[in-house]
């Protein structure tokens, strides 16, 4: 299979914690991708392990081809990866504008995405000018998501779209991320386990630091016993 | 039989800016009893537990405690009333050994803080209160390590021993499972739960995880968007349709 | 009679030390051919220019123990600190002179002025937290540097020239009697550091090394974490204080730079050299700092301060946690003081 | 709206009672006083705000507090001075300085070199010392040698206070000629190369290899500019030193003014990415490093320019006297350059407080497009706030980060050399701003730009009413008292200023909220 993203057996430290203790996920090509786990199980640190803010110390990352061991974190952004972390990191001084401006890679890379942008989240059309602070949670989030397409990503790391976010707005976020994965390769983070369930393809069960397991979402939905013991919801 | 409420919140509220993290909440704990309170991510229920435990002021509202307001007491009086808490990170002196950790703990609500001519080790009966806090959440063989050094697990166990060691009333208790190996869980659980009903303490725990606390809880509250959504014995939450769903995630006609 | 000599065992270097140091004035004329009963009465020679070298030292290591109790055990980075030191010295020295007090009626006084400055520097500290705190000690401090170097005040300071011509009591003349002062303030020092190891095993000082581990939690397991900083501070300021007291007594002159920002940065860096947190250290960083201090403006004179600027960069470079803290690098305990800075300035 | 008000409550009432304290302080005095004070305490807030800035700006960012800042400031006047008064002198250290610089702009290939060592434990240690000890050597024993037109501090005819004193009087000292006669001139430019190049290499073996940089030509563009000049200088010393002095000093000391700037830019960006950068994250290490780097600029300024203080005589056209001055009207002040103008009756100098808050307005609007209006201000203001986040959006931080170092402390000099003229030369001139900024940045709030604009002004003013007030003293209403301050209140005022509005606003007028 045509693997875009290949972690092997990370292992990262924070300060003196052991946080990931062997991580492994094989992201198809075009695929979404969902990483699932308890809370503090290293989900959110994974992501930061792949794009090099919080450097594994053993084990391998490849994406398309490259290894990113060692690289700087921007290098690796620079390659094409997008991340919209959990807090979605709004930048409080800065315009919506700016705060998609910011994403640019290439001058006017911008202006080629507006429409697009505009397209999947037309909230922001309306929004443009204001301040970043002045957004709901909601329309942080599709900032969010909308600063991640800016540049050609073609990869998105995305932690938690649903987290805090009302019904109605989770349905239209899923639809967003539905429509964007026809361009680029997804990664998300989720713990509503319904939200992930409908978008994914594949996943990624993370437990204590460690990968125990992946397949096809398809067959985990029918898997109610590995449901009950990793996720304990449903 | 209805006992005496030992707790209680208000129409507690708490804004953000234009974010309301916890919409006028009113809620009773009665005494002795287990109470968990769940609701999905960012349901505003740590928000919740910060104004019992006065780390953060209401918007409006108040908290009582045994008939008295202590709203706007400041954080490290609460502790005097008998209201201990714990954190879902872990908040702990990480360069201390265990023993100082919990020791500090149990010195706190004691009239020797200010005895600075003699040593800490002079006070007894603070060190045999050390002791067997720590003998009761299983970290005998570890009392003199450094608490960052300790696995994730025994630093939850930590965290416990250190809302004990004063011996509150009230625990609350802010998912204390959180990023604890499975296996471990139900032992942490069963813990809580000792502690509950031999020391006649009335514990406040807020859970992520609906079928940890099904099994041991006295009352359920579930949160919701900052809101209470329901109310009940597990059996009544376990049969509420709303609560799942909302609990799954809030979306409203999922087909699984 | 056993627990004696355990005490002895366990405390053998310390001990050892402080037999060395009461006999140095002695052995110090040794050297020189001095015998000891011509050290006795005060000869003039090498041993006594020792001596009047190790006062120095004692007295910057008692105000360094003072700094490293608030900074190094508490937390708190106070750029005031040569306030708590200057109030000192120029007290005694204006009590002393110009209101005719005598000396115990002069340190009587000090004293309550120690605590008087620790009060004030309290009253701002539930308000300000981490570098505003040390802004706003700065500025304190420098509103004393500024009416100490003052005109209007220079009757009684001596303003940008000095407080001079303190007339110390005979039996503590430095001049005279320096081997009763070298011993005065030998035992001053010793004092002072046991009350200080003392105070930080005590309920109190551990509370204090909560408060810089984790403040927040100290709240929460309730501790009202100001009293316990304000105790640190009251401690900090008398200790100061008192060695002020013992520098105006000493030096024929108090200049105004004890005032200045530049000697509250002097024990930061005796702090630093000798180890933050570690009550050690803080003796240690003073020894090193005086000797290399007047090693170098005596053999290599006016560029000194270049040197002295240098091998502070290097110590922050190589050296981080300072001559104790490197030498216990081994046992965990010391690395907190280390890990405790990381991240400090945000607080 | 009704919100707003509420949330600034104290910001609004705050500024209101210093409008009414200054609107008050002026009915005290004649409206010419208060004109000048005005003026003066612009100029002193000016001064205040560039150090003030650039210190906010790299605490906002880099989350340095850069104590060494008011050193900066005084390096730079000390280097616009030398510019001005003995351009033979500046000349002469261009090459030097460019050659020695030179080796250390070849960081990528030094990367590339290395990469090619074997990699033995044992070696590697030594290694880098080795190089660096060589370095050092070489570079020592070819700068004692190669000729430089200086000033001699221990005689007085030669010292840097005489030279300024007789260019004022519009009769230069001719200083002594140097030549080549201690060392090869070749051997020289090779020497300097050849350390620098060793220096670089053996710093760059300390980093860690975890991969090597392309090696393009554009890496190669500022060795070749700094080559450039250092040959260029050597070769044509002569004509340029001719040419500088014989230019009017208006166009000495514009360049002056850049050569400070661009100075304070040059060791800013060394700063960061030697020194700093291994501290990012030990935060009072810092404070300790910039406060032993403080100690060093000033013995090094007291080494080469001596301790006592000396003036820079102001440029020409600010300078006239005599017929038609003091000018009334703008149109005589440029026919004459009168160094005082009538406004409002009031006698004022026209470089102290026209040209300096009209300096210091222009670099506050710069800035403030700068910050607003640019890429780069857009990465600045964004990574104040979240540094991780910027860094994954791929853009590399630590580049924006050295600099925002460089850039402020570029400001810092330009503040230094324009203070030069009217404040002197002192040793102590950096440590009295550096405390004024820090005042200022507590008042308006430590990471904001506004604030510290806000800041620097009210210190500012503060400071000048102060001073005014001491002359004239103020009457006491409804008694016959008149309380004059006296000088030593002036520092205290600010002082006290800011003790206040910390107690009353914690993180400042404008400062934000953690």
């Amino acid at each position: 299979m045509d693997y875009i993203l290949d972690v092997q057996s990370i292992h990262t430290f924070i300060g003196q914690y052991h946080i990931l203790q062997g991580v492994d996920v094989q992201v198809p090509r075009g695929s979404i991708t969902a990483l699932l786990g308890r809370n503090g199980a290293g989900k959110t640190t994974t992501l930061k392990s792949i794009l090099g803010l919080t450097p594994p110390r053993e084990g391998k990352v490849t994406f398309d081809g490259r290894e990113l061991n060692g690289m700087r974190s921007f290098d690796i952004a620079a390659l094409g990866i997008g991340f919209v972390p959990e807090h979605r990191a709004i930048f409080r001084d800065l315009s919506v504008e700016e705060n998609l401006k910011i994403a640019e890679r290439r001058k006017g890379d911008l202006d080629r995405k507006r429409e697009m942008i505009f397209s999947l989240f037309p909230d922001l059309k309306r929004l443009i000018g204001l301040p970043g602070t002045s957004l709901s949670g909601g329309q942080q989030q599709m900032l969010a998501i909308a600063r991640a397409l800016v540049p050609d990503n073609r990869l998105l790391l995305i932690d938690e779209p649903s987290e805090g976010l009302a019904p109605v707005i989770i349905e239209h976020m899923m639809d967003a991320i539905r429509q964007l994965s026809k361009e680029s390769t997804v990664v998300l983070v989720e713990q509503n386990f319904l939200v992930a369930s409908q978008l994914a393809e594949t996943y990624v069960i993370i437990e204590e630091g460690r990968s125990v397991t992946s397949g096809k979402m398809s067959d985990l939905k029918q898997d109610k016993a590995t449901i009950h013991r990793y996720l304990g919801a449903a | 039989m209805e006992s005496e409420t030992i707790l209680e919140a208000v129409n507690l509220r708490k804004q953000f800016g234009a974010l309301v993290a916890v919409e006028d909440v009113s809620l009773k704990v009665r005494k002795n009893s287990l109470h968990a309170i769940i609701g999905p991510n960012g349901a505003g229920k740590t928000t919740f537990f910060n104004l019992l435990s006065g780390n953060i002021e209401p918007t409006s509202g108040q908290v009582i405690f045994k008939g008295r307001d202590i709203t706007h007491q400041p954080v490290h009086r609460t502790i005097h009333f008998g209201i201990g808490r714990s954190f879902q990170i872990t908040n702990i002196f990480p360069n201390l050994t265990v023993f100082e950790n919990i020791r500090l703990a149990a010195q706190a609500l004691g009239a020797d803080n200010f005895k600075f001519w003699q040593p800490a080790s002079a006070f007894k009966k603070y060190e045999s209160r050390t002791w067997e806090v720590i003998e009761k959440v299983g970290l005998k063989d570890r009392a003199l390590t450094p608490a960052k050094t300790l696995p994730h697990g025994d630093q939850r166990k930590l965290e416990l021993g250190m809302i004990l060691a004063p011996d509150p009333e009230v625990l609350l208790l802010d998912e204390p499972t959180a990023g604890m190996a499975s296996e471990q869980v139900p032992e942490l659980i069963a813990l809580i739960q000792e502690i509950q009903k031999a020391g006649n303490k009335t514990v406040m725990l807020v859970e992520h995880n609906m079928n940890v606390v099904m099994s041991v809880s006295d009352a359920i509250t579930v949160m919701h968007q900052g809101k209470v959504l329901a109310e009940g014995t597990p059996a009544e939450i376990t049969a509420n349709k709303e609560v799942q769903t909302a609990y799954l995630g809030g979306l409203y006609e999922l087909n699984v | 009679m056993n627990s004696l000599a355990a005490i002895f065992r366990q405390n053998r270097a310390s001990l050892l030390t402080l037999l060395g140091l009461v006999l140095l004035p002695f052995i110090a004329g040794m050297f020189e051919g001095a015998s000891p009963a011509a050290v006795w009465v005060n000869a003039a020679g090498t041993s006594k220019f020792i001596q009047g070298l190790a006062i120095e030292i004692f007295i910057l290591a008692l105000y360094a123990l003072s700094f490293d109790l608030i900074f190094g055990i508490t937390g708190l980075l106070s750029f005031g600190h040569s306030m708590f030191f200057s109030v000192g010295a120029y007290l005694t020295g204006i009590l002393l002179k110009s209101f005719g007090l005598n000396l115990w009626q002069t340190i009587g006084v000090v004293f309550l002025a120690a605590i008087a400055q620790a009060v004030l520097f309290g009253i701002v500290l539930p308000r300000v937290k981490g570098i505003t705190f040390a802004l706003v000690t700065l500025g304190m401090a420098s509103v004393f540097h500024i009416l100490v170097m003052s005109r209007e005040l220079g009757d009684y300071t001596g303003a940008d020239v000095g407080l001079q011509g303190v007339i110390v009591p005979d039996f503590i003349s430095p001049a005279n009697e320096r081997l009763r002062f070298y011993f005065v303030a030998l035992a001053v020092m010793v004092l002072a550091y046991l009350l200080y190891q003392r105070f930080v095993a005590s309920p109190t000082g551990r509370v204090c090394v909560a408060i810089r581990e984790n403040e927040g939690r100290a709240r929460m397991l309730g501790y009202n974490t100001f009293s316990f900083k304000f105790a640190a501070l009251l401690l900090s300021s008398i200790t100061a204080a008192f060695a002020g007291t013992l520098h105006c007594l000493y030096q024929p002159i108090v200049s105004p730079n004890t005032a200045s920002m530049g000697f509250t940065v002097t024990a930061l860096l005796i702090v630093l050299l000798g180890g933050v947190g570690t009550l050690n250290g803080a003796l240690v960083g003073a020894l090193v700092y005086r000797l290399l201090d007047f090693g170098l403006r005596r053999y290599i004179g006016e560029s000194a301060s270049f040197i002295n600027g240098a091998i502070y960069v290097a110590f922050v470079l190589f050296i981080p946690y300072g001559i104790v803290g490197t030498w216990m690098l081994k046992s965990f305990e010391i690395k907190k003081g280390w890990e405790r800075l990381v991240g400090m300035v945000k607080k | 709206m009704t919100q707003f008000l509420r949330k600034n409550l104290i910001l609004i009432l705050t500024l209101a009672a210093f409008l009414a304290v200054f609107i008050a302080a002026g009915q005290g005095m004649e409206r010419k006083d208060f004109v000048i004070t005005l003026l003066r305490g612009l100029s002193v807030g000016s001064l205040t705000f560039l150090v003030a800035s650039g210190f906010s700006l790299i605490f906002g960012l880099l989350d340095v507090l850069n104590l060494a800042h008011g050193t900066l400031f005084m390096i730079g006047a000390y280097l616009g001075w030398t510019v001005y008064v003995r351009p033979d002198t500046f000349v002469d250290v261009l090459t030097p300085l460019a050659l020695l610089i030179g080796g250390f702009t070849l960081s990528a290939l030094w990367t590339k070199l290395s990469a090619l060592l074997p990699a033995s434990a044992r070696t590697n240690k030594i290694f880098p010392w080795a190089l660096l000890l060589v370095a050092a050597l070489l570079a020592f024993t070819v700068i004692t040698r190669y000729p430089i037109s200086s000033w001699d501090t221990e005689n007085f005819s030669q010292a840097p206070g005489s030279y300024s004193l007789m260019l004022d009087q519009g009769a230069p000292l001719a200083p002594p000629a140097v030549s080549f006669d201690k060392i090869n001139p070749a051997l020289a430019l090779l020497g300097l190369l050849l350390a620098s190049s060793l220096g670089a290499f053996g710093l760059s073996l300390f980093g860690q290899q975890t991969q090597s940089p392309k090696l393009t030509v554009k890496e190669f563009i500022p060795f070749g500019l700094l080559a450039l000049i250092g040959f260029g200088a050597f070769a044509a010393n002569d004509a340029l030193t001719a040419f500088l002095t014989g230019l009017s000093n208006n166009w000495l000391f514009l360049i002056a003014l850049l050569v400070a700037t661009l100075s304070g830019i040059g060791l800013g960006a060394l700063m960061e990415s030697t020194l700093i950068r291994p501290l990012y994250s030990r935060p009072i290490y810092q404070l300790m490093l910039t406060l032993g780097m403080s100690a060093i600029g000033i013995e090094v300024v007291r080494a080469i320019w001596g301790r006592p203080e000396f003036v820079m005589p102001k440029p020409d056209i600010f300078s006239g006297s005599g017929q038609g001055c003091p000018a009334t009207t703008l149109a005589a002040w440029w026919d004459k350059n009168c160094s005082i103008v009538l406004l409002f009756e009031g006698r004022v100098r026209v470089y102290n407080e026209i040209f300096i808050p009209l300096v210091g307005i222009l670099v506050l609007i710069a800035v403030w497009i700068l910050l607003q209006r640019t890429r780069l201000g857009m990465v600045i203001r964004a990574g104040v706030q979240d540094r991780e986040m910027v860094e994954a959006l791929g853009i590399n931080v630590r580049r924006v980060f050295t600099l925002v170092f460089a850039l402020g402390v570029g400001l810092a000099a330009l503040g230094g050399i324009l203070a030069a003229p009217s404040m002197g030369l002192s040793n102590a001139m950096g440590e009295s701003l550096l405390l004024n900024a820090l005042i200022a940045l507590a008042i308006g709030g430590l990471t904001s730009y506004p604030g510290a604009a806000l800041g620097s002004l009210l210190v500012g003013l503060l400071q000048q009413f102060m001073i005014k007030y001491g002359q004239i003293g103020i009457a006491i209403p409804f008694t016959e008292i008149i309380f004059k301050p006296t000088p030593p209140i002036v520092p205290a005022s600010t002082v006290l200023l800011m003790v206040i509005i910390l107690l009353l606003m914690p993180n400042g007028l404008l400062g934000k909220k953690e």
